[in-house]
């Protein structure tokens, strides 16, 4: 591999970990907005993370070393995530290590450990908060496979990169099935970054949490961690969804000078606040839903994302690859 | 040429007899006559077996009537008397079947037995060959007796009219086995017979009655 | 059955490899026969007959992966033995390479272990044990390589027989009897399917190697006959839904050795009689077929995720949880099926590679937990999860390997778990393109289902892992469990550690079960140019590098760990959980395992019959009790048995003790008879 | 010569034991005799395999490979039984069940109707078959009513009387047998009754005739081969009778009876085509395996218990001799074979096992393995190879029938699948529990003489997993007699 992709690798890294909690921070601000309430600042999550880093951790007695170790994995796995999905480029080293199914394996290593932990404690909000997690786990994969599999019908590849690269290849016109398997996605991004219809981000309120309800016991640097991670989490899923559906202006194999990126960073800024937005909004006019309404939703989902595969297979659409 | 005829004659009478007295047997109820008709039986058998030797001129012939003179008028009667003598058995209860239904299926039987042996009928050579139907047919019937009975005696006679038939058909059919078998087959009947007694007293020691409804411990429940 | 024309072209005769595996097959069996010298000394069965076991095991690795990497002529041998026209055939190809280094890999970790596991005075002796555990060994090792019917079934009986005695060893449990008697049965009516189905594939021809068979041509009725035969007879050994119903009763009963044994390669051995007769001896016919096998695959996989998810007892958990692993491993069979009749041999080729790579996953990572939950059972004598927790403490040595297998079983990155679910979704991909209308819409939709299955087999085991080894001990008698033995250990750690080498490096994994393919359908798969990833189809397609994920795993966790040294101080105190700063915590407020499996008792509600008594609200000291039980039961065993228990009384009307009655039998029998000639 | 000794040795056993039954070494007296007739059985074999079929005394005696493999079948287990009642009959005397009067009629009888046994299987004259066939039914009715117990006696009453009436059948199809060949040979000499005649002769032989005679041959022969439903004696006289005659009624008694028919169907085949006999042996066979494995399920004693699954397998048999064909007839001959080696060395770990427990009702009968480990495994062993299951070689010879049916009458196969099943299902549900679990009996008063179990099991082993080429050649010359 050559030496400049290592580094553009780098700086795609380094941009998501320095973007994402501001991601997070915009959403809030529209959020609030929306709501008209005062909006906190832009870099409130950093003000939260390095309050965080500061403080004593507090970890209860007989916490295993694996529950030690999980914020330090999922970061991991998060970080990893970031340099495979092509957020402003496509000719990343790390890009081809994985395509979007393995991505998905990434995502569910960070969720199982996440769940582990949470029993590790053995308390009855942790346990409780697991199970609840695994449930919209198994419910959201299939209908994230299938939206992938729209995308495989339309390009001939899961790989990201060339998905980026088939979309800029022919821009003949926008599939129908896209728009059913784009649905499908955001549904699944909110299920799956406990937002709002599934889960609130922001409840206190014990036995409505799902996400919060397994971090209780996670304190100071730990939780600082958690909170990036599952931050990242957010921005990645932004990225995967940017490359799926509108992957224009990130710079594709072959033309990607410095130019070109820094076009491809305005571009990814610029569907961010988009997106943050678009975000905010569903989260303000629609309610949460209680638990067992869940696996409606993403039934929902899933149909929504085979709706696409078949209207493909029936209009015998163009496959381009 | 009229001896034969004769003889012919007689032996399709004696044959007729034999059916009668398988019939008698199916209708009687006393033991008692049971056994006389079985020692008529032997001696139809005898009569009939005589003739046959003294149309053929086979000496074999000569043996085995002898043979069932002995055996079948004789010992068997003799001892199936003495048999019941002791064991006080003379009467036979109601039989399982009513006695018409079984002239009936009897009657069946026989012309069954005809159709049988209409192919053996044709091709036999002997002079006897028209009686082989009557010979099957007292095998069917005496079957039928063992079948219908609940006694033991009344079933062994049964068996022995069987074995009767049996004779009756070797003779008719084929002038008779070869001399070894008879004596073979005599032997084992005798044999039988014996055991057969010593099992009546067994079975009256444990069962104190010859009823054969005793004798259906043995089952699948 | 006249002289066998068994010798095929691309078949070199007394081959050496065939000649020492045969050799080490013998010698397992003579080391089983050698314990019967000190039948009660646990030190000299087990310390030291079970270790040169392993060391054979090891032995049996090492000649089939040589094979499968350099040889390609197959080899072929007879024996003296058998039937006078039929002596034994022995053949030795990649496939039964492949399934020889699966029993191998696996093999060695269980006998290290089972070493270790094994003490005086359970059930029966020692070296009773010792001989059924290694006739069991040989006799899977004879089934891969037998090449004649004859062969292929006393091999196949004598498996089931051998694990048979092994899972009744504690013979003095009624459950356990009934256990055995049931799998026993269910065994034995299969094997007399597959017999029929040897019947109908000797086609006339009256020879009953695989060579002849291969030769004869069927007709298609014919051809059908045989393959549900074989799905019959095989799907009953594979624990194929409905046919399952003795596994999750059968494997915990056995010794946890034994359930690993039976779990992780009795299975494969099935898998690889069903791969034998469809691709080699019927060389696949129609996609009807493949079609069968996929349905009931994915059906399989989903129920049993689905009853493992609401096990209480942890060996049934695994156990169902092999119905489900089967059930994918036939999904990708009959996917295969599906392209290959369909002309489409790379993604038939891909297919099947990835049910070989999930076949060769299955059996390290589902003996290593079996094994695990033998040390915890060892260490607490507790089955039920109800009555575990917190172990990870006591036993951290298990606590990690158990950790490695769940997580490899779950199906994550960079373990070998999702190494062949990738493969199997990538295979998935390409169904849009069968030819066969409706087909090109309904497959698509099974890869749905088989994320659906992986997902909620991620959940099954969070739950094993998090109810046995994390939260609070459930009992206070857990408190003094003890680590596994050392021998233990290194059986565990062998395990754990394939599964990661598989995950990590998959290529050479994937290069095996390409030459199987090659053999099988004529077209191989490459793991792709790059050593470092694996990319079966095109890189622009897809590719998947274990290698990178863990690299960049372990640098991100690591640099991200050394940042936050550096940065943050590193100040930390233990304080009692907070919980909600509810103060009166107890360890029987954690999740229990009825608990965990609640959400899939409500989603799944159809497949379960369930019994719930719930305590009223004036009970002292309430109690909550649910009773789960298998609709198949209900469906299928319970009226076979019945109709059986109704003819058996019809029948036997006819003893009715009545001299009579048995004399008009004879009577209307002859008139019958007569009748029928006249 | 060595037929003469084959012949005269039980009879002069019958004599011996007759007078001297009731001593002390009566038992031992008894193996010898056995002993001597195997060894001279044995010399036969030789003979036969040297200068091949034997005809003599007049031709009445006749052996060819297919009867002399059953010769020394029967003079082998003969052998053993009596090593293996040596001992039991000390225990049931121990318990009281027999006196030594009973000794002396068991000793003599039991030698009487080996040699009648003998005598069928040698016969050339379809007539003297007859007769021995009646002598062994004769003497065996004594054996089976041993104890005068009602249960015997009612068993031994109706083993005769059914028994007899079938005979008769037989008796008459002889008559008819004869009667059509005279028809060709003439009544000259007694020529017409030899089997060597007969089959020279039956392609002439007239068909209609023939069809009928073997009618009557099959049901009255059937009857003891246990044939359902002309079964009913069979389980009765099994039960009630001591071990050793059960062992010999199983192991022996119906391979004798099976033969007969085989000898006559031979005959009947020349003249009227293998179609008719063979559909009729197939179907009585299907029925009676089929019926046979369901009255399995609900049994209770323990000895009925394998009773019917000797019918069951005599059903197998008879399925595969009305099959006909070289590998049929071939797995039929073994498993004759299989089946008696095996079902004696069940009878006698089933014997030894309700003495040991005091009863033979199997709910009474548990833990085996703890009272007995050879006993136990005995049994265990045993019930897996007559279940047939490889390696033991009963599984051999299903093997090849099952094959050779899915071929030549697929529609047969479901009836024998279920067969198979159902009296997997209920035998090993039944011998499972005896075998395992906790008992609290005490052990036997005489140590058992379990070798004669173990040197069966392990012919029956070695058989599925080797045959000598001898052998094999042997049981092929014999598929071929009967075509």
């Amino acid at each position: 591999m050559k030496l400049i992709s290592l580094v553009r690798q780098c700086a795609e890294v380094a941009l998501a970990i320095g973007i994402a909690p501001l991601f997070a921070g915009w959403i809030a601000q529209c959020r609030a907005w929306m709501q008209n309430r005062s909006a906190p600042p832009l870099i409130q999550p950093y003000r939260m993370l390095h309050k965080l880093f500061h403080k004593d951790a507090a970890l209860a007695t007989d916490a295993s070393p694996l529950f030690r170790a999980t914020p330090y994995v999922l970061f991991g796995t998060m970080v990893l995530a970031a340099a495979i999905v092509p957020s402003i480029a496509t000719d990343l080293p790390f890009a081809r290590a994985a395509d979007a199914i393995a991505l998905i394996g990434l995502f569910a290593t960070a969720r199982v450990f996440t769940a582990l932990a949470a029993m590790d404690i053995g308390t009855a909000f942790g346990t409780m908060g697991a199970r609840r997690e695994m449930m919209i786990g198994f419910l959201a994969e299939p209908a994230l496979l299938m939206v992938l599999f729209n995308a495989f019908l339309l390009f001939g590849s899961t790989a990201l990169p060339s998905l980026v690269d088939g979309y800029a290849a022919h821009r003949s016109g926008i599939d129908p099935s896209v728009i059913f398997a784009a649905v499908a996605f955001v549904m699944v991004l909110l299920a799956e970054n406990a937002r709002i219809p599934i889960d609130n981000p922001a409840t206190h309120l014990e036995l409505t949490m799902i996400h919060e309800a397994m971090l209780l016991e996670y304190s100071a640097r730990h939780l600082a961690l958690v909170e990036w991670a599952s931050s990242l989490k957010l921005f990645n899923y932004a990225c995967i969804g940017f490359a799926l559906f509108l992957p224009w202006g990130i710079a594709i194999h072959g033309a990607d000078g410095t130019g070109a990126l820094l076009v491809a960073v305005a571009a990814l800024i610029g569907k961010l606040v988009v997106a943050g937005a678009m975000l905010a909004l569903i989260e303000s006019v629609s309610a949460k839903l209680r638990l067992f309404r869940a696996p409606e939703y993403l039934a929902t989902a899933f149909l929504l994302a085979v709706l696409g595969l078949l209207v493909h297979l029936l209009l015998g659409a163009n496959t381009i690859a | 040429m009229l001896k034969s005829h004769l003889i012919a004659q007689l032996l399709k009478l004696l044959a007729a007899g034999l059916l009668l007295i398988s019939f008698a047997m199916l209708s009687r109820r006393r033991t008692q006559r049971l056994i006389t008709l079985y020692a008529w039986q032997g001696a139809i058998l005898f009569l009939s077996t005589c003739l046959v030797a003294w149309d053929a001129g086979l000496t074999e012939l000569w043996y085995s009537a002898a043979l069932t003179l002995i055996l079948k008028v004789v010992a068997m009667p003799w001892i199936l008397h003495r048999l019941i003598q002791r064991l006080g058995a003379q009467w036979d209860n109601e039989p399982l079947v009513n006695i018409p239904i079984t002239m009936l299926a009897g009657l069946v039987l026989v012309i069954f037995a005809f159709g049988l042996a209409q192919p053996i009928t044709m091709m036999a050579t002997t002079i006897t060959r028209h009686t082989i139907g009557i010979a099957l047919a007292v095998i069917l019937l005496s079957f039928l007796m063992m079948i219908t009975r609940r006694r033991a005696i009344t079933q062994v006679i049964g068996f022995l009219a069987m074995e009767n038939g049996l004779f009756f058909a070797a003779t008719s059919a084929t002038y008779g086995m070869p001399m070894v078998i008879e004596l073979g087959i005599a032997l084992d009947l005798l044999v039988a017979v014996f055991i057969l007694g010593i099992f009546f007293f067994q079975i009256r020691e444990q069962f104190d009655s010859l009823d054969l409804h005793h004798l259906e411990s043995l089952r699948e429940d | 059955m006249s002289a066998p024309r068994w010798l095929s072209a691309a078949t070199a005769l007394h081959g050496p490899t065939l000649h020492s595996l045969l050799f080490l097959v013998a010698a397992w069996v003579i080391l089983g026969a050698v314990g019967l010298l000190r039948p009660r000394s646990v030190r000299f069965v087990a310390h030291l007959l079970f270790p040169l076991g392993a060391v054979g095991c090891i032995g049996v690795a090492l000649l089939a992966g040589t094979f499968l990497a350099t040889g390609h002529t197959a080899e072929a041998m007879i024996l003296p033995l058998g039937l006078p026209d039929l002596p034994f055939h022995l053949r030795l190809d990649a496939l039964s390479g492949f399934f020889l280094l699966i029993l191998g890999m696996a093999g060695a970790g269980i006998s290290i272990f089972a070493a270790g596991y094994f003490r005086r005075g359970e059930g029966t002796a020692p070296a009773l044990l010792g001989l059924q555990y290694h006739v069991f060994l040989a006799s899977m090792a004879t089934v891969i390589l037998a090449d004649d019917a004859y062969l292929f079934m006393v091999a196949w009986e004598t498996m089931a027989l051998s694990s048979y005695f092994l899972v009744t060893s504690q013979h003095r449990i009624p459950e356990i009897r009934r256990a055995g008697f049931l799998y026993l049965l269910m065994a034995h009516v299969g094997a007399i399917c597959i017999l029929l189905c040897f019947g109908v594939l000797q086609g006339g021809s009256w020879q009953f190697t695989f060579d002849a068979m291969r030769g004869a041509s069927l007709a298609p009725f014919w051809a059908t006959i045989a393959f549900a035969l074989a799905l019959l007879g095989f799907g009953a050994k594979a624990g194929l839904v409905p046919l399952h119903a003795w596994l999750p009763e059968a494997h915990p009963a056995a010794p946890s050795p034994v359930s690993a044994m039976m779990s992780g390669l009795m299975l494969n051995t099935a898998i690889y009689g069903m791969l034998r007769i469809t691709f080699d001896l019927l060389h696949v016919q129609f996609w009807q077929w493949g079609a069968a096998m996929l349905t009931l695959g994915l059906f399989s996989a989903v129920f049993g995720a689905a009853f493992a998810a609401v096990q209480t007892d942890m060996k049934r958990l695994l156990a169902y949880s092999s119905i489900e692993n089967v059930g994918l491993i036939f999904t990708g069979i009959g996917l295969a099926v599906l392209f290959d009749a369909s002309h489409m041999p790379l993604f038939a080729a891909l297919a099947l590679a990835a049910a070989l790579i999930h076949a060769l996953n299955h059996a390290l990572f589902k003996s290593l937990l079996f094994l695990a939950t033998g040390s915890v059972l060892h260490a607490t004598r507790q089955r039920s999860l109800g009555k575990l927790g917190g172990l990870i403490r006591r036993m951290p040595w298990v606590a990690f390997l158990a950790l490695i297998g769940t997580l490899a079983i779950a199906g994550l990155p960079p373990l070998n778990g999702f190494v062949s679910e990738w493969l199997l979704l990538q295979s998935f991909l390409f169904t849009p393109r069968l030819p066969q209308a409706f087909l090109n819409m309904l497959v698509p939709l099974g890869a749905a289902v088989l994320a659906l299955t992986v997902a909620l087999a991620a959940y099954v085991m969070v739950k094993f892992y998090g109810v046995i080894f994390l939260g609070q001990p459930r009992e206070p008698s857990l408190v003094d469990a003890h680590d596994a033995n050392w021998l233990e250990r290194i059986g565990l750690g062998w395990l754990a550690a394939g599964c990661v080498f598989i995950g990590v490096l998959p290529q050479f994994a994937l290069r095996a079960a390409g030459t199987v393919t090659g053999k099988l359908i004529g077209q191989t798969v490459t793991p792709g140019a790059s050593f470092w990833r694996i990319a079966p189809v095109t890189p622009e397609q897809a590719s998947y590098s274990g290698l990178i994920f863990l690299a960049g795993i372990v640098a991100a966790i690591g640099i991200t760990f050394l940042l936050v040294r550096l940065l943050a101080h590193g100040r930390m105190r233990r304080t009692a959980a907070w919980d909600c700063g509810y103060p009166w915590q107890t360890s029987r407020m954690q999740d229990t395992a009825e608990g965990f499996g609640q959400p899939i008792r409500h989603m799944f509600g159809a497949f379960f019959r369930m019994e719930r008594d719930l305590p009223s609200p004036s009970d002292e000291a309430p109690r909550y009790r649910i009773h789960i039980e298998d609709r198949f039961w209900g469906w299928i065993y319970q009226p076979i048995a019945r109709a059986v228990q109704r003819i058996a009384d019809a029948v036997s009307i006819l003893q009715g003790g009545r001299l009579s009655v048995y004399l008009l039998y004879s009577f209307l029998t002859l008139l019958a008879l007569l009748v029928f000639v006249l | 010569m060595e037929l003469l000794l084959v012949l005269g040795f039980p009879l002069l056993g019958t004599l011996l034991l007759a007078l001297l039954g009731s001593r002390r070494f009566a038992a031992e007296l008894n193996v010898t005799i056995s002993l001597a007739t195997l060894i001279a059985a044995a010399l036969l074999v030789l003979r036969v395999i040297r200068h091949g079929p034997l005809l003599v005394w007049h031709e009445q005696f006749f052996v060819d490979p297919f009867n002399v493999f059953l010769v020394a079948l029967t003079a082998f287990v003969g052998l053993t039984t009596a090593i293996f009642s040596r001992p039991y009959m000390r225990i049931e005397e121990h318990h009281g069940r027999v006196t030594p009067n009973r000794l002396r009629l068991y000793h003599s009888m039991y030698q009487l109707f080996m040699g009648a046994m003998l005598l069928a299987l040698l016969t050339n004259n379809m007539g003297l078959l007859w007769v021995a066939m009646e002598a062994a039914t004769l003497s065996t009715v004594l054996l089976v009513s041993l104890y005068r117990t009602r249960a015997s006696l009612e068993a031994a009453w109706k083993y005769f009387i059914l028994c007899g009436v079938g005979i008769a059948q037989a008796l008459f199809g002889t008559i008819l047998l004869y009667f059509a060949a005279e028809q060709t040979l003439g009544h000259e000499g007694m020529t017409a009754l030899l089997w060597t005649h007969l089959n020279a002769v039956k392609a002439h032989l007239e068909p209609r005739v023939l069809g009928l005679a073997f009618v009557f041959l099959l049901v009255g022969y059937g009857t003891k081969v246990g044939l359902a439903p002309l079964h009913n004696w069979l389980p009765d006289a099994h039960a009630e009778g001591p071990t050793p005659v059960s062992a010999v009624l199983s192991g022996l008694l119906l391979n004798v009876a099976l033969y007969a028919v085989i000898r006559c169907k031979v005959l009947v085949e020349g003249s009227i085509g293998a179609a008719l006999p063979g559909r009729m042996l197939m179907t009585f066979g299907l029925l009676t395996a089929v019926l046979g494995a369901f009255f399995l399920w609900r049994q209770r004693d323990i000895k009925r218990l394998f009773a019917y699954s000797s019918i069951e397998h005599m059903g197998i048999v008879t399925f595969a001799f009305g099959l006909g064909g070289p590998i049929a007839n071939f797995a039929a001959l073994l498993h004759m074979t299989l089946h008696s080696l095996t079902k004696s060395s069940i009878f006698f770990t089933a014997g030894h096992a309700s003495q040991a427990a005091g009863t033979q009702r199997m709910d009474g009968i548990r833990g085996l393995l703890g009272i007995s480990p050879t006993i136990g495994w005995g049994l265990m062993l045993g019930s897996i190879a007559i279940l047939g299951m490889p390696p033991f070689g009963v599984f051999a010879s299903e093997f090849l029938i099952l094959t050779t049916a899915m071929r030549e009458h697929p529609w047969a196969t479901p009836f024998l699948l279920i067969a198979l099943g159902v009296a997997f299902a209920g035998i090993f549900s039944k011998v499972q529990p005896m075998v395992f679990g906790e008992s609290d009996a005490p052990p036997l008063p005489h140590s058992p003489a379990l070798v004669p179990v173990f040197v069966h099991l392990a012919m029956v082993l070695a058989l599925g997993l080797y045959m000598p080429p001898a052998l094999a050649e042997w049981y092929r010359a014999a598929a071929r007699l009967i075509g």
